[in-house]
């Protein structure tokens, strides 16, 4: 448990984003389990219900990929050879499971990979529908009954509906948190930077769940009272598209006269937006919310009857955000390779500049040596907006 | 007396041998100059002329490299990779993975215990990681390729470079110089990049010891430590790392000739 | 960069009559889609689908074309250029499909042409489609690539959907029959779907006959696929792969069965003369996954100066392996029998994979399988520049080959589209100096006393 | 009143002074190596030229690559905006800008005299500056005559390498084959001309286009480009200049802006002197 010398607030944040282990090894070394899962898909709600700690699987843009080299090609998306890349050098020889899940195709093949070379005592591979039909909802709920099982046996005990509502209870507390967290970055300038939230984000996908809301309360009530807050800058930025999870990168931005308030991300707003409905059936809740809830272009949206019903019914929420967060430019963010983002970016882009928003689309390389070419665009994108 | 002659015709070097009874009996590195068939006359006849003894004494030329086909001789046109795994064996049995570091590209090749080819990759996209990067900086830095070694154990602060682009290095290494960077620290540093990209190609494969390094980057004793570094050891260097082709094209085209 | 201009032989003679026959199909297909666009009958885009939509779709009247077929076709042709130039034009990322891509850069066209086929489009063009179906399996370019036709044309999407679980989880008490409960819950949708975007009734009936007919032309050209085992190898890929585009694309047409009984008769009539495709077959290669369509004569070539056959290959292009009896007995509802037809295609090698421990079943166990059965002595891996699912797994497969069978890999790169990064000297090269590598790991399939 | 946009490139370094009535004075000096660090020495050569004394100039913006070695400098603004808005105040029609620098080749969209969209490459030296100097070097022919020799060409030779290092090989092999200087001239600055559009049209190449960067001043190159795009190019006088001369127009409204005093204030602080590294 956090010891008195443990930091508190952003100071704890950081010290969890820089070492993202530590918290789960002390947890393993309490003798408790710690399951590493891919995206944001595995309901993390199984795993709170059964004491375990879901700990979010990332890649590391300071570390060049070497070993995973002799696995998977280099045509593939780098975010997850990455991920793969940090497993097979042991960087993740903490988790006592893996639960892998076909959030697109890098992800699908690589959590299949994985297990090939990377053992741990307990394994799933969570197959998600490409579209939100009522047969799709269905089929998913019955692999989320599959996952349930599998940690069950596992854990050598089950999950009663009471456990898992109260787990629903716990994350969807965290849920409103973050969002507690996105309100804070909407005054101009706003009262957190970028870097700092996504310090955060990180941290609470690395702790367990009450511990990472107790941050959260901790960063909320510390950056409402500091007295300095961020400079202001020319731009607000939504970022859309591929994770980000280094501040190598979002501080480039930052650093170039850039604000970003809100990120439609898999580590931004996505897994938090919406709460889980608790349910008659609990895992009704869960399908719902992990199958449609969570947005990604990797779920298939029904056509609309013309392409700007169709722009309308994939990308409203950006719309929302724009608004709220009152942004004034988008960075699209794109990992090489990153198929889902970039059949996405003429449609959304042409969504976005009907909103009169400028977008800036960077292909990266998902490597912090390759970041400094990137700053004359940021820089120049800035001035576009000022 | 029947002499077998192997000819490497690179796009910087050419480089010819004479083998007699299975031993090593002469060699020749001359630079191609843009001239395939002139560079291949003159080394295979410094070569012959070492033994002294003419072509027609020759029982068979074996040739591989991209200019060998331009040689003003009949010769058995053997698959470069070939060529250097047979070659590098006959001179370190002991080797599994050779790394040829060329001027085009730099090849991995696994062998097996017969010298034969396991399993072989190709940098071949572009120059990046390849020997030719080492010839830029030498040329902007004005000192040998042979004293890049020598210079780099001198670096205290090796500098880290931002582009693999063979072309930008150079511009790279010139702003670095104006920076006031160490000539040592310059060369250290694009020893650590060029290693760097070496072994991640290499990665691709699951290679095993020993390590061999051929070709031009191997005669840059600071680029082998590093590598060598970086491998974990177990990288030798043959004592003439420029010839190992060459000697195996030999090698083939004497039992392809038997 | 090469210096010598090889000569490299571009297009491949078949060594199979009935294969110099297939392109008929080919054309067939183009020609009764333009047909159907002069008599107004509705046309559908539609991705490979492993028969789970092709099937109903034509049963409801629709005529189909296969874009990722005209991507191939485009590049076979050169003229995959100008396509690939205008979605770059449009923004989308040239790393994505190069079959996306190519019907990207057309359907910009098609559009800018008042959606009438332009006078010069290749082979004749792609007619506006009614419809759009794409497909979540494999690979997810094959959804999102029609969703990003949104912006060309105001024409509906389906995303056909073909669970993809892992082996381990294939295994797990129900899932298997949850599987194929959701795929048929699934085809309902599309036939609903169909009616009321062609306002028309499914007649299942015929649909009835269109399924027996395509489990008859799949179990021939499965049979074709076991004659091959034979030694020396009767046919190679360069005939497979213009045999399978009847059995790939128009299983449920007679002729295709009445070819492929040709196909049948002409192979056994070689496996019983023991007459080889290539008369000094010295070495057997399998290959994976996507060819260089433009450059299919390499194969001849090193066939004729290494006396390497290419003898089984392309998984994913394959009739599937039949379907147990058992598993059939008394099922006669035609969307129960296509998702069982469907759903096999992505989980028939999953017991292969536990046998060799070497998941993903699909795109990998079959090699390891095929690796036995074929006899192979190795594996030609084709890693491709824009096209990742049929990349991501060649490594793994590699390593699985190599560590379970001692069957080792030469990894030459290519592209679908981009056939200026097939480079047949280098390919060329690689593959003589893998000539080696297969003696040598005959001799360590020997010492491990291998059946081959 | 006095404005300064000094534009420190890769290969060349060019700053403009200008008053409200037009430019005062211009230069053009390679950058040596040493020379990035020694922006003040051109700076003040540019005073002379204008019979300047350095306190005359209100405002200074630094552009190029090098901005950041321009202590003297009032802003830093990067060369995409700068670019832009030289061309914009040459050709109001423009929309495309396609610069080709020595180290770097970029594509700039103007909408309403703002920066709508841009794209480039920094990555590779195909189709920069670089590979042209690196080709004509290799053939032995100078910078200024490849573009007109590769005019005479009848028929270009195949030059498919990408890679400048390959492409380089690639032409002395040509030659080695016996094709003309001129032909293989011409396959090269296809080749770059190529290269270039391809990632241009990524942004939608919309007329009127202007070509600014050393590489407009090479005829054979502007030539490729036309053939490639199939019209022909807005081309400034000096080239090499609309990204100093952009520099020096925002420097003369940034100056409106700031405060009279924080300009006085600026203007005391500043120091006409060489940048210092620190490691």
């Amino acid at each position: 448990m956090t010891t008195a010398s443990e930091p508190k607030g952003l100071a704890r944040a950081s010290k969890v984003y820089r070492n993202r282990a530590y918290r789960a090894r002390e947890w393993k070394a309490e003798g408790k389990k710690v399951m590493g899962y891919f995206c944001c898909y595995p309901p993390l709600e199984l795993m709170t219900a059964l004491d375990m700690l879901p700990f979010r699987i990332l890649g590391d843009m300071d570390e060049s990929i070497s070993v995973g080299d002799g696995y998977l090609p280099t045509v593939m998306c780098i975010f997850y050879r990455s991920c793969f890349d940090l497993g097979m050098k042991g960087r993740y020889d903490f988790l006592d499971g893996f639960i892998g899940a076909h959030a697109c195709d890098g992800a699908e093949r690589t959590a299949l990979i994985w297990t090939h070379y990377i053992k741990s005592p307990c394994n799933f591979h969570l197959d998600i529908p490409h579209t939100s039909h009522v047969a799709a909802r269905d089929f998913f709920k019955e692999q989320l009954i599959h996952l349930k099982e599998t940690l069950e046996s596992f854990a050598g005990s089950t999950i009663g509906e009471a456990r898992l509502r109260d787990a629903i209870a716990l994350h969807n507390r965290q849920r409103g948190l973050v969002r507690d967290l996105y309100e804070l970055r909407k005054p101009d300038p706003p009262l957190l930077t970028g870097s700092e939230a996504l310090q955060v984000l990180i941290a609470t996908m690395c702790l367990p769940v009450q511990e990472g809301s107790t941050l959260l309360e901790e960063v909320i009530a510390e950056v409402k009272t500091r007295r300095e807050t961020p400079e202001k800058k020319i731009g607000r930025l939504l970022i859309w598209g591929s994770l980000i999870d280094n501040t190598a990168l979002t501080g480039l931005m930052e650093e170039s006269g850039l604000h970003i308030v809100v990120e439609d991300t898999a580590i931004g707003v996505r897994p938090f937006r919406h709460d889980i409905e608790q349910t008659q059936d609990p895992l009704d809740g869960l399908a719902r919310h992990y199958l449609e809830e969570v947005k990604c272009p990797r779920t298939f949206v029904e056509t609309g009857a013309s392409y700007g019903e169709d722009l309308e019914n994939r990308f409203h929420y950006l719309r929302e955000f724009a608004t709220h967060w009152k942004v004034n430019g988008v960075y699209a963010n794109i990992i090489r390779n990153c198929d889902i983002h970039g059949y996405e970016v003429p449609a959304v882009r042409d969504y976005l500049e009907g909103l009169g928003l400028p977008v800036l689309i960077i292909e990266q390389d998902y490597s912090t040596a390759a970041l400094e070419p990137l700053r004359t665009r940021f820089q120049a994108f800035a001035e576009a907006i000022g | 007396m029947a002499y077998l002659m192997g000819l490497d015709i690179g796009s910087a070097l050419s480089k010819a041998v004479v083998m007699d009874q299975g031993a090593l009996a002469a060699w020749a590195v001359a630079p191609t100059e843009g001239d395939f068939s002139r560079a291949a006359r003159s080394v295979a006849e410094s070569a012959l002329g070492k033994v002294g003894t003419c072509a027609d004494n020759l029982r068979a030329i074996g040739g591989c490299g991209i200019g060998a086909s331009f040689a003003p001789c009949t010769l058995v046109k053997i698959s470069d990779i070939s060529c250097q795994a047979r070659g590098t064996h006959f001179l370190l049995p002991g080797v599994r993975t050779v790394v040829e570091i060329g001027n085009q590209a730099t090849r991995v090749i696994k062998l097996t215990e017969l010298g034969k080819v396991a399993d072989c990759l190709v940098s071949d996209k572009c120059a990046a990681g390849s020997g030719r990067v080492l010839k830029v900086i030498a040329d902007v830095l004005k000192v040998d390729l042979d004293q890049m070694g020598l210079l780099a154990r001198g670096a205290r602060a090796p500098v880290k470079f931002t582009t693999g682009c063979a072309v930008f290095l150079e511009t790279e290494a010139i702003s670095r110089v104006a920076e006031r960077n160490t000539k040592a620290d310059i060369v250290a540093g694009l020893h650590r990049a060029l290693a760097a990209r070496i072994v991640a190609l290499a990665q691709r494969m699951r290679i095993q010891k020993d390590y061999a390094a051929t070709g031009g980057g191997a005669t840059d004793t600071g680029l082998v430590d590093t590598l060598n570094a970086m491998l974990g050891g177990d990288l030798l260097v043959p004592e003439q790392p420029l010839i190992t082709a060459a000697i195996g094209a030999a090698l083939i085209a004497g039992e392809k000739a038997r | 960069m090469q210096s010598e201009k090889k000569q490299i032989t571009k297009k491949s003679a078949k060594t199979l009559h009935t294969a110099r026959e297939a392109g008929y199909f080919g054309k067939k297909m183009l020609e009764n889609a333009l047909k159907a666009r002069q008599e107004g009958k509705p046309i559908g885009w539609s991705m490979v689908t492993w028969w789970e939509g092709d099937l109903i779709a034509k049963a409801m009247g629709m005529e189909l074309v296969f874009p990722e077929n005209y991507g191939a076709f485009c590049a076979a042709v050169r003229r995959a250029e100008r396509h690939l130039d205008i979605s770059g034009a449009e923004g989308f990322p040239s790393t994505l499909c190069g079959y996306a891509r190519n019907c990207i850069g057309y359907a910009k066209l098609l559009a800018d042409n008042k959606h009438q086929v332009p006078e010069d489009a290749p082979g004749g063009g792609l007619p506006k489609p009614t419809l759009l179906i794409g497909s979540g399996a494999a690979c997810d370019a094959r959804y999102k690539w029609f969703q990003a036709l949104g912006r060309y044309m105001d024409v509906p999407v389906w995303t056909m959907e073909l669970p993809q679980t892992g082996v381990r989880e294939y295994y797990l008490d129900g899932n298997r029959s949850q599987n194929l409960r959701f795929i048929v819950r699934e085809l309902h949708a599309f036939i609903g779907f169909l009616e009321k975007l062609l306002g028309k009734k499914m007649d299942y009936d015929r649909l009835a006959e269109m399924v027996a007919q395509t489990l008859k032309t799949l179990r021939v050209a499965y049979e074709v696929d076991l004659l091959r085992r034979a030694v020396p190898s009767p046919m190679v890929s360069q005939d497979f792969w213009s045999v399978m585009i009847p059995h790939f694309y128009l299983p449920d047409d007679p002729e295709a069965y009445a070819f492929y009984q040709r196909v049948y008769e002409e192979v056994k009539q070689k496996v019983d003369n023991k007459v080889g495709a290539i008369p000094n077959e010295k070495y057997r290669m399998m290959f994976s996954e996507l060819p260089p369509w433009h450059s299919l004569g390499f194969f001849d070539d090193i066939g004729r100066d290494f006396g390497i056959a290419m003898v089984i290959e392309s998984w994913n292009y394959h009739a599937i392996t039949p379907i147990p009896e058992q598993e059939l007995e008394g099922i006669t509802d035609p969307l129960e029998l296509i998702a069982r037809i469907s759903y096999r295609k992505f989980t028939e090698y999953n017991d292969t994979a536990v046998k060799y421990d070497a998941a993903p079943g699909f795109f990998n166990a079959a090699y390891l399988r095929w690796a036995e059965d074929y006899r192979a002595d190795g594996l030609f891996a084709h890693p491709l520049m824009s096209c990742r699912p049929a990349t991501y797994t060649l490594l793994h497969t590699k390593n699985c080959l190599e560590d379970r069978l001692k069957v080792p890999s030469v990894v030459v790169e290519g592209d679908i589209v981009d056939l200026r990064v097939f480079n047949a000297e280098e390919a060329y090269s690689k593959v003589e100096a893998f000539v080696e590598t297969m003696d040598h790991y005959r001799e360590l399939r020997e010492k491990a006393a291998m059946a081959w | 009143m006095f404005f300064a946009g000094l534009d420190i490139g890769s290969t060349i370094t060019k700053v403009v002074i200008r008053s409200p009535e037009g430019i005062r004075a211009a230069v053009i000096k390679p950058t040596a190596a040493e020379h990035r660090r020694l922006a003040h020495k051109v700076m003040q050569q540019a005073l002379d030229r204008a019979g300047l004394c350095f306190d005359a100039v209100q405002y200074i913006v630094a552009t190029g690559y090098g901005r950041i070695n321009v202590p003297f400098a009032d802003v830093q603004v990067t060369e995409i905006t700068c670019h832009m808005r030289g061309i914009a105040s040459l050709f109001p029609q423009v929309r495309t800008i396609i610069d080709i620098g020595g180290q770097d080749s970029k594509g700039i969209k103007v909408k309403d005299g703002k920066l709508a969209h841009f794209v480039m490459n920094d990555k590779c030296a195909a189709g920069t500056g670089r590979f042209l100097e690196i080709m004509a070097r290799a053939l032995g022919v100078e910078l200024e005559r490849i573009g007109p020799l590769s005019l005479q060409s009848r028929r270009p030779a195949e030059v498919s390498s990408i890679c400048t290092v390959f492409a380089e090989q690639e032409a002395l092999l040509r030659l080695s084959e016996g094709a003309g200087i001129e032909d293989i001239l011409a396959g090269i600055h296809r080749a770059a001309a190529h290269r270039i559009c391809s990632m241009v049209e990524r942004i939608h190449v919309d007329r009127e286009v202007a070509l600014t960067g050393g590489g407009a001043k090479n005829a054979g190159l502007r030539k490729a480009v036309e053939d490639r795009l199939g019209f022909p190019v807005c081309l400034a006088p000096e080239p090499l200049l609309t990204g100093a001369l952009g520099a020096a127009l925002i420097a003369e409204e940034r100056s409106a802006r700031a405060g009279s005093r924080d300009m006085r204030e600026r203007q005391r602080r500043r120091r006409l002197e060489a940048v210092t590294f620190f490691d």
